[in-house]
């Protein structure tokens, strides 16, 4: 864990990365919180005010630094909120001990691992799931290369689940992220068969359930997720298939889009051209979160888009099945 | 048990005998010996519904036997009738019961129709032949009492039965002098027999066309033809409708539809169609492996006949009530469907339910086919089930005598629990005496109507169509000619 | 079963004021025969499972069901399992909701068991009579009620008769014997009862006196009867008075039927046309039940309502019950209506129909199951095929083997690789030594044709009627009604559907056929014919084996004799069978024929000496002897030697044997002239040469 | 002799009678094997049993501490939920029983060390209530029936739960309550340490452990208690939970008046009105309606397996047992046809032939899954279906008590299957031998299919039921199998 040498210029963008690339089973939300730990950590507010101020500054850095903050944003908030909820209020008295500004950074900075290690384990609850979804003979529908959904199937995989799966694999990358997924599928000798996008609607029928992984989770419920996603989930409801999502809770993003152009982040996806240039764009690779900063190289465009929460059946957290409609419940509660 | 049935076949002409003291022996004799030319004719039209086949018809007779039966008890028991011979009474005299009692409850009656029906509740059915008018043909009569009892049930089985019928009156006509055949025989000699049976159960569409063709064929017979020969020809060209027109038909659409039955496909039906019955047989001749389910629905439970018949071809059958739809369409792959009629706006009308299971269906992506002869095509449309519909006797939902007097004995108890402190009079009441309860009513309906954009397919002789080119067919085969 | 809840409210309170006796039931755990051969040899037919739950867990919950609150359960044979199993199961806990009585008894037939049951004054009140082999849900209710409201009309109706109104066909019903009630329309009393073979004239001699004081007369043909009675106490009296009663239906209705006249005792029908009531009691039965379990009929005592406490099944699509830790390989294939136990296996590529699967099983690599029945840890090798046959706990069947319709492979048979077992074979380890009456089970010796090499176990020969039974099951597993078996030992073999006892059901089949030569005989005194001669050739057979002493043997006999006033012959015939019995006894354990029956006769000239004096008796004697020995094993040369001791000890003069000789009877059928042949020359001798005979015979024996 | 054995056969009735002097053990097999025996069913009947049965167990068992009682409770329940699981109000009741004895060990903690240290917040209603909840794994999992139903590692959430401790009280200080997050007693003010799980302090025990039970609530610092305070207080807590239970009772008997209660908010004058079924609870709030308006009800009969019933109820109205869907429910009343309502009544088959002109199905369900969706007697979703696609809104009478905190993973498996002689009898030899029959019992109803929910604590849409029934259960009894 390199601490950036120089305190008083904190590259908050480069730990996260740095973080990202060291632990590849790291997601973004959580990416976040450790740099900012570690920021905390290397130059001392001693203020309360002086804390926000500092993680504000540094939080809008990072956003700032990466082209879809959203799933980031995640955890900056999150981490926010958390220092909100504890250091602004009348210090008061429980149970004997007084917990003050102090005990409050010392907690977050001694423990910068444990947070990791917690939000690895909500991935392995999340996965234990598996075996209470998917059942003997189901078809298993999926895209992406999001960790828990591979998780989960692996965990059912393992418990000896007879079941098969088609894995939507984007065409013109086929070096996919979903490829390692399938791969160890198919070594637990689950039979995956793997289709483009455009086969989707064709093979829906044969489908029994759809899983999907989040970039994040938004306020109505709805999800952030890789481009495409929108796309299956239409699918996959207007023939009555379950449409599940899979992600941690600290994916929760304080976010209320309205519609696909709603995200606040940039996607030139549309791009009408009369000539040959720019159509090279298409080959963006699109890429998962994980993934994405997985090899946080700059230029690669990370596609999302954003699907709304009629269309899904349940999102599976580490802690239980939420109907979209808990969503917001949710975040409700951290905000106010 | 087979006894019901014999019984009921044996019973017929004696019973029939108290019912029509008007009647000289010597017309007892013809019309008995009518009703079982008609009942041959049927069953020798191998291709009309099977359920007028000898097993066939045993399997329907008995549910409704039995409740005839004990009906006619309860219904002696609860209202003493004079006829509670009835009690032995054949299957086909059953709802006379029904009609009588409307008779007897002529002030209740009003509050007995469901008004939103009410435009249905025509005269009620006829089950007598009293006051028959006298040249209504003997065979016509006899297949009267075969239809109000559902003995021939089924749109098509109906059509082809009475265009027997009228074959037998036709011969049996003679145009009096200073009257020419082709004016005389429709309004005048037609006409009543088509009224008479429009009494004993409100006639099908199929019937429909078919008179309308017969009428217009009668029409156009050369006057000066002579009668004999004019008689020839008509009963020559109504066996050629019958031939044509459902026969073949018939035929046809079971091979067309019989390749859409798959290796392995569950098939799932409702109630009973003699086509779909075909298709199914003819798919199993070929050789295709394929399981069927069957849901059913009281009262008629037709299903059970399709069940039973099917079984004993071999067929992997399951049998599910109404009630289990959603356990059906969740293992079926291709839902196959008769029809009564098929209306000009490509909705389907058929036995009531059918609707239901053709949703079900719809909602989870599975196939629905129609099979249905042209002949029932019609060039009417309606949007609901309720404007066009047919209302048949309540009474035909009671349920059957065990039932009914385990729920009476438990009744009982419940007085004794409950010390009889009873709205009405302390007595726990069945099901039979909703005569007596204001503002219950019972509704029985025929039919139900099914909203085209459930249906894929409508097989017919001419081959697939969508139900948008209904009404092309219609022209085609009902006005084209 | 909801109106229940309000009746019993309703109810109760009414029978408070009554003082309360508990409602008490008797279960005959024991079939008095042995038509589960050879399952039965080592365990009680009440233990063996039924879709993996033991029969008597069955009838203790339908008893339990209908609130009964003392059971007493008889068992005769193998009562230290039937003890072992229920003192550990839910029943004998303090929990159990009524009290079990498990009473051991020596008894040899039903009879026996309710004249104990009478001594033993365990009795009270009414009370209900089941076997222990009964699969039921129907509720008692309204037959507890109707035969409450007729003894307190009359105390003479003595006993209810509770049976399921079935088809026509039914798979659940016995085919062989159709049981034809004659029940008063309005008193649902019955008047009178018979057995009918099907496909036989269907004719009843109903007695003319029901005829005449009877308005209104149902004859049920149609009826389930599996012997759920509702009794009061004067039926175990009626029992104990007539001593050589043994089958409820048989002895006992017929009985009191018979002497409605003089005692007015009455028996009523009430007949069930809700609810499910089948007794598991041949082979046919089983498999028809265990398919009825299966697709539910018998809702709710179903597989997934984990009847034992430890079970755990749970029913998906499909109708496949399946209990925890089920190991299913990817390939293999469960189809419909499968029952698989606890920690059993299926290999790849594995098929399995319409079959039940006990615990622990280990079923290898595509193995075709269909319709088969295999209890617990039995293993089958891969690429094996069975097809609606029984296997018993710990078989083992090897790689590549067949096993065909209704075949049995009893516990712990092993066959080798590759064997095929061919239809109907009953295989098995152990045989019954029919020693003292006490029977005990023996290891046979294996016989690799049947097993294979290296296999364990050997063919059990059959009797004639549990070959029906076979064809039975069969018939069941084909889901074929019961073609053609036009034998007249199946009327004898369904005539004694409920006892057959465990010795005398060889007889039986004997007395059949010889029902057939004294043909003259009318059904009815047949069958009391039938009855003596079992009781009496069983007394002497067993004092035969004990060597008691002729004259008490001849005391025994008489007092028999007595009770059931049998005529001479047919105490000749009971003797001669029972010695021809004995004999062959002998020869089994390995005997000559000659020394067999020199042991056998010699002591006991007495005995038959008592009962042959005249010429034609001696030659009638020969006869019963010459019929029996058909069947025996060497059973010619017996018929030599027994010849001629009796000619030595000249029991039996010339002019016997020559009477004997030429009555054609003794020549009437193949066999019977093969056993004789031998005797041929003795028979010259004795009677001196005469040439005609000598031709009679030659065109006899061609 | 043989009279007092006829009622015998058993029954609700005739187990609630003998629970009087039965011992529990014997009780306990007794509800079992009636379970197994189907000769108690239905959702009403079961919900009356265990309470009963639940009642005399808390009453003899002689509680050293309520830890002790919590495992016993949850023992019995896993035995009668095991007996059958499709009767789901069983499991319900048992959860709700534990969160009473939950409920009432803690209050008792705080009155044993708790105050002193619980600062009262304007924002908190109840602080002390708020206070000393045991530490919540997060709150989310308390309205995820999976984290119950599956058989979960508790090892993240106790290390959340055990992390929570030191901001609980605050953060429940810190925000308003959520609707509905106090209305029953079993209803916790959500903490806020749900998305901050992973920030909390760490643990210092082994992440590891147990989830928490009231016992060994780390809100109570371990402080000796002298014996005898102990006593007492365990002594009252047996009196309170008992209390408790009787409310629960209480709630049973009159929950169909309250549901009736809003009767008039939802039925207007001449309109038309189908249901289905035998349900009290639908009878009563029609019944109560038409005190005040005139409409007309159109009654499908649920052929085959409570039709009878159903003609019963139609014909004689409401009586003990009359519907096999209530008995138990000893309440009458007239039919509805003696309140001047007309009463049409129709085979199942001809719903969607009549549905164009009704204005509201009502429906009485079996169960209502943690998601919306529900469970109902067979042929209920075809008349859902058929209702949607006319659009008439669907409007579900459900009980507190049948909402269960499960989560509908295959929804097959929910389904029982009946006795197929109802469709088709025993006696016809050759077809129930050769045709297979089918007799399925529920259907399940997707959420979306319903328009409205109505308990009697007032209605609610199907999206927000899963707080309701988050209000109900505790998380940690949500799984009863997990020991």
């Amino acid at each position: 864990m390199a601490i950036p040498p120089d305190p008083s210029t904190f590259d908050i963008a480069g730990t996260y990365h740095q973080l990202l690339t060291s632990d590849p089973d790291l997601t973004m939300p959580v990416a976040a919180i450790e740099s900012l730990i570690h920021a905390l950590s290397a130059q001392n507010p001693t203020t309360v005010s002086e804390t926000l101020d500092l993680v504000q500054k540094l939080t809008t850095q990072l956003k700032s630094s990466v082209r879809n903050p959203i799933s980031l944003s995640a955890g900056t908030d999150l981490f926010q909120q958390y220092l909100v909820a504890n250091l602004q209020r009348p210090t008061s008295i429980t149970r004997g001990r007084d917990i003050d500004f102090e005990d409050v950074r010392r907690h977050l900075v001694q423990n910068g691992r444990l947070f990791v290690r917690r939000a690895k384990e909500a991935r392995e609850t999340i996965a234990r799931f598996g075996t209470r979804f998917v059942r003997d003979s189901d078809v298993v529908l999926t895209t992406g290369g999001s960790r828990v959904v591979g998780a989960l199937l692996r965990q059912a995989a393992e418990a000896g689940v007879r079941f098969r799966v088609i894995y939507v694999v984007s065409t013109q990358n086929d070096n996919g992220e979903g490829h390692p997924h399938i791969s160890t599928l198919r070594k637990l000798g689950i039979p995956v068969a793997t289709i483009p996008p455009t086969a989707m609607a064709y093979s829906m029928n044969a489908v029994t359930q759809t899983f999907v992984g989040a970039e994040g989770v938004v306020e109505n419920g709805g999800i952030v997720s890789r481009l495409g996603t929108y796309q299956l989930a239409i699918l996959a409801k207007n023939a009555g298939k379950p449409v599940y999502v899979v992600a941690e809770s600290h994916k929760f993003v304080r976010l209320f889009p309205l519609g696909q152009w709603d995200l606040g982040i940039k996607q030139d996806i549309l791009q009408f051209s009369t000539g040959g240039e720019g159509a090279g764009k298409e080959g963006g690779k699109e890429e998962d979160e994980g993934v994405a900063d997985l090899e946080g190289k700059d230029g690669e465009e990370v596609w999302v888009d954003y699907t709304p929460p009629h269309l899904i059946s349940g999102i599976i957290t580490e802690s239980g099945v939420l109907l979209p409609s808990a969503v917001s419940e949710e975040l409700i509660k951290i905000w106010f | 048990m087979p006894e019901p049935v014999t019984a009921s076949e044996q019973a017929k002409p004696p019973a029939a005998i108290p019912e029509e003291p008007k009647l000289s022996p010597a017309e007892l004799k013809k019309k008995a010996k009518a009703e079982k030319q008609a009942r041959r004719a049927v069953q020798k039209e191998q291709q009309g519904p099977p359920d007028t086949r000898p097993k066939g018809g045993q399997q329907k007779s008995q549910q409704p036997q039995q409740k005839q039966n004990k009906q006619a008890s309860l219904d002696s028991k609860h209202h003493e009738r004079p006829g509670s011979s009835q009690q032995s009474l054949p299957l086909r005299r059953r709802p006379s019961q029904s009609d009588a009692t409307k008779e007897r409850e002529q002030p209740k009656k009003g509050s007995k129709q469901v008004e939103l029906f009410s435009h249905l509740y025509t005269q009620p059915r006829r089950h007598t032949i009293e006051g028959a008018s006298k040249d209504i043909h003997p065979a016509v009569l006899a297949l009267g009492f075969q239809m109000s009892s559902y003995e021939i049930c089924g749109s098509s089985a109906r059509c082809v039965a009475m265009l027997l019928a009228f074959k037998e009156s036709i011969q049996a006509y003679t145009t009096p002098n200073n009257w020419a055949l082709s004016r005389h025989l429709n309004s005048h000699y037609l006409s009543p027999q088509i009224d008479y049976l429009k009494s004993c159960r409100p006639i099908s569409m199929s019937m429909g066309n078919a008179i309308r063709w017969l009428k217009n064929l009668i029409g156009k017979v050369d006057p000066n033809m002579p009668e004999q020969e004019a008689k020839d020809f008509l009963c020559g060209e109504i066996d050629r409708f019958v031939h044509e027109r459902i026969t073949i038909s018939d035929q046809a659409i079971a091979t067309t539809a019989s390749a859409q039955i798959r290796k392995g496909a569950v098939l799932l039906t409702y109630g009973k169609s003699s086509i779909v019955e075909k298709t199914i047989l003819q798919a199993y001749a070929n050789g295709t492996e394929f399981r069927v389910v069957i849901v059913d629905a009281r009262p008629l439970f037709e299903g059970k006949q399709l069940a039973t018949s099917l079984m004993r071809a071999g067929i992997e059958v399951e049998y599910l009530p109404f009630s289990g739809i959603t356990h059906a369409v969740k293992q079926a792959s291709l839902v196959l469907l008769g029809a009564h009629a098929m209306l000009s706006n490509g909705r389907l009308q058929s036995r009531v339910g059918t609707a239901s299971i053709a949703l079900a269906a719809h909602e989870e992506h599975i196939p629905v086919i129609v099979c249905c002869e042209s002949v029932k095509f019609s060039d009417r449309v309606t949007l609901d089930s309720i404007v066009m519909n047919e209302v048949a006797p309540s009474e035909e939902l009671f349920l059957p005598a065990r039932v009914e007097a385990h729920a009476e004995n438990q009744a009982s108890n419940q007085e004794i629990s409950k010390g009889g402190d009873d709205a009405n009079g302390g007595a726990v009441r069945s099901l039979r005496d909703w005569k007596d309860i204001a503002g219950l009513q019972i509704l029985n309906l025929m039919y139900d109507v099914t909203p085209a954009e459930y249906i894929r397919m409508v097989i017919c002789e001419y081959g697939s169509v969508p139900p948008s080119s209904v009404p092309v067919v219609h022209r085609l085969a009902n006005e084209g000619m | 079963m909801a109106p229940k809840g309000k009746k019993g409210a309703t109810k109760s309170n009414k029978a408070e004021e009554e003082h309360d006796e508990p409602l008490q039931a008797v279960v005959l755990a024991d079939s008095f025969e042995q038509r589960f051969e050879p399952f039965t040899i080592e365990k009680p037919r009440c233990l063996l499972t039924l879709a993996n739950t033991p029969l008597i867990e069955y009838t203790l919950e339908f008893l339990a069901g209908s609130g009964v609150e003392e059971v007493y359960l008889y068992s005769s044979n193998h009562t230290d399992q039937v003890e072992d199993y229920l003192n550990h199961s839910r029943w004998t806990q303090e929990t159990s909701p009524f009290s079990l009585e498990i009473i051991r008894s020596t008894s040899t037939s039903i009879g026996d068991c309710m004249r104990d049951l009478d001594q033993k004054q365990l009795i009270k009140g009414d009370f209900i009579c089941v076997y222990g082999d009964v699969v039921a849900n129907i509720s008692l209710e309204g037959a507890l009620a109707m035969h409450k409201a007729r003894r307190e009309k009359n105390k003479n109706a003595i006993m209810t008769m509770v049976l399921r109104e079935a088809g026509d066909y039914h798979r659940t019903k016995s085919q062989h014997m159709r049981r034809c009630f004659v029940i008063d329309a309005e008193t649902q009393r019955c008047v009178h009862y018979e057995q009918v073979r099907p496909r036989d004239s269907p004719r009843l001699n109903i007695p003319e006196e029901v005829l005449k004081d009877h308005v209104e007369i149902d004859v049920r043909e149609d009826l389930i009867d599996c012997g759920i009675d509702i009794c009061t106490p004067d039926v175990l009296a009626q029992w104990s008075d007539s001593f050589d009663w043994k089958m409820p239906r048989r002895d006992f209705l017929h009985g009191v039927l018979q002497d409605y006249e003089t005692f007015q005792r009455t028996i009523h029908a009430h007949v069930v046309s809700e609810g499910y009531a089948a007794r598991v009691n041949n082979l046919r039965a089983y498999d028809a039940v265990s398919r009825d379990a299966v697709s539910r009929w018998t809702y709710p005592l179903v597989p997934d309502c984990n009847l034992l406490s430890d079970q755990t099944y749970h029913m998906s699509k499909g109708v496949v019950y399946k209990e925890e830790s089920v190991m299913l390989a990817r390939s293999s294939l469960v189809g419909k209506k499968t029952v698989l136990g606890k920690a059993t296996s299926l290999g790849e590529g594995t098929v399995v129909n319409n079959s039940i699967i006990g615990r622990r099983c280990v079923i290898g690599k595509r193995v075709q199951m269909d319709g088969a029945y295999v209890w617990d840890d039995a293993r089958i090798g891969d690429d094996s095929v069975i097809n609606g046959a029984i296997i018993a706990d710990g078989v083992s069947v090897g790689k590549k083997c067949h096993v065909k319709r209704g075949a049995l492979l009893s516990y712990g048979v092993s066959v080798a690789d590759g064997t095929t077992i061919s239809e109907n074979t009953r295989v098995t380890r152990r045989k019954r030594k029919r020693g003292y009456d006490s029977d005990d089970v023996v290891h046979g010796v294996t016989d690799p044709k049947v097993v294979g090499k290296g296999g364990e176990g050997f063919e059990l020969e059959l009797d004639m009627e549990e070959e029906d039974v076979l064809e039975a099951l069969m018939a069941g597993i084909q889901h074929t009604d019961l073609t053609e078996d036009g034998d007249y030992s199946d009327f004898q073999y369904e005539d004694e559907e409920d006892m057959a006892q465990e010795h005398a059901h060889d007889m039986t089949s004997r007395s059949g056929s010889f029902g057939s030569v004294g043909s003259e005989e009318s059904g009815e005194t047949r069958r009391n014919a039938a009855d003596f001669h079992h009781e009496a050739s069983n007394s002497i057979f067993d004092s035969l084996q004990k060597g008691h002493d002729p004259d008490n043997i001849q005391l025994e006999l008489k007092a028999l004799r007595m009770s059931s006033n049998a005529g001479d012959s047919q105490v000749r015939r009971a003797v001669a069978v029972a010695f021809s019995k004995r004999i062959a006894n002998l020869v089994e354990a390995g005997k000559s024929p000659k020394d067999a029956v020199a042991e056998a006769i010699s002591p006991n000239q007495r005995l038959v000496r008592a009962c042959v004096k005249a010429v034609e008796e001696q030659a009638e004697f020969m006869l019963f002897l010459q019929t029996d020995l058909v069947h025996r094993p060497q059973g010619s040369k017996t018929l030599l030697f027994a010849s001629n001791t009796l000619a030595t000890q000249d029991l039996v003069e010339a002019e016997g044997f020559e009477q004997w000789w030429e009555d054609e009877r003794s020549s009437a059928s193949e066999d019977l002239r093969a056993v004789r042949a031998e005797t041929k020359q003795l028979v010259d001798v004795l009677v001196g040469d005469d040439d005609e005979e000598d031709e009679d015979d030659d065109d006899d024996e061609d | 002799m043989p009279a007092t054995t006829i009622p015998q056969t058993p029954s609700l009735s005739t187990y609630l009678k003998s629970l009087k002097h039965n011992d529990i053990e014997t009780s306990i097999e007794l509800f079992i094997s009636l379970l197994k025996r189907r000769q108690i069913k239905n959702s009403r009947p079961c919900a009356i049993a265990t309470t009963h049965l639940l009642l005399h167990v808390v009453a003899a068992e002689r509680i050293r501490d309520a830890s002790k009682l919590i495992q016993h409770v949850r023992d019995v329940g896993r035995r009668l939920v095991a007996a059958q699981p499709r009767e789901m109000a069983v499991g319900n009741i048992v959860r709700r029983v534990l969160g009473v004895i939950r409920e009432v060990a803690e209050e008792d903690q705080d009155a044993a060390g708790g105050t002193p240290l619980s600062p009262p917040t304007p924002l908190t209603p109840v602080p002390g209530e708020t206070l000393q909840r045991p530490p919540l794994p997060t709150k989310m999992s308390e309205f995820s029936p999976l984290h119950g139903a599956a058989a979960l590692p508790q090892d993240l959430l106790a290390t959340a739960a055990s992390s929570t401790q030191d901001w609980q009280s605050e953060d429940a200080a810190q925000r308003p309550l959520l609707p509905g997050s106090s209305t029953s007693y079993a209803g916790q003010p959500p903490s806020v340490t749900s998305l901050f799980s992973i920030l909390q302090q760490p643990a210092g025990r082994s992440p590891f452990a147990t989830p928490p039970t009231a016992s060994q609530s780390p809100l109570i610092k371990p402080v000796p208690q002298t014996h005898d305070d102990e006593v007492k207080e365990k002594l009252d807590i047996k009196a309170e939970v008992i209390n408790g239970i009787q409310e629960l009772q209480d709630e049973l008997d009159v929950v169909d008046t309250q549901i009736a209660e809003s009767a008039l908010d939802h039925i207007h004058s001449n309109e038309i009105i189908l249901t289905h079924t035998s349900s009290q609870t639908v009878q009563r709030f029609l019944a109560t309606a038409a005190r005040k308006r005139k409409f007309t009800v159109v009654h499908a009969e649920a052929y085959p397996n409570d039709h009878e019933a159903t003609h019963a109820t139609i014909v004689n109205g409401g009586k003990k047992g009359s519907g096999e869907d209530e008995e138990g429910g000893d309440e009458r009343w007239k039919p509805l046809t003696s309140m001047g309502i007309t009463v049409i009544l129709i085979p199942d088959s001809a719903v969607f032939a009549l549905m164009s002109r009704i204005n509201k199905v009502i429906m009485a369900p079996h169960t209502v899954l943690a998601n919306g969706s529900l469970l109902a007697a067979a042929g209920a979703a075809t008349i859902a279906q058929a209702a949607k696609h006319h659009r008439v809104p669907v409007v579900v009478l459900s009980g507190v008590y049948k909402l269960s905190p499960v989560y509908p993973f295959a929804t097959d498996d929910l389904i029982e299957y009946g006795d197929p002689s109802k469709v088709v009898g025993f006696e016809e030899g050759e077809f129930m031998e050769k045709v297979d029959v089918v007799n399925p019992i529920y259907d399940w109803v997707d959420s979306e299919l319903v328009d409205l929910y109505i308990t009697n604590l007032g209605g609610c849409a199907p999206s927000f039921l899963y707080r309701i029934v988050a209000d109900h259960y505790r998380v940690e009894d949500i799984d009863l199998s997990a020991k």
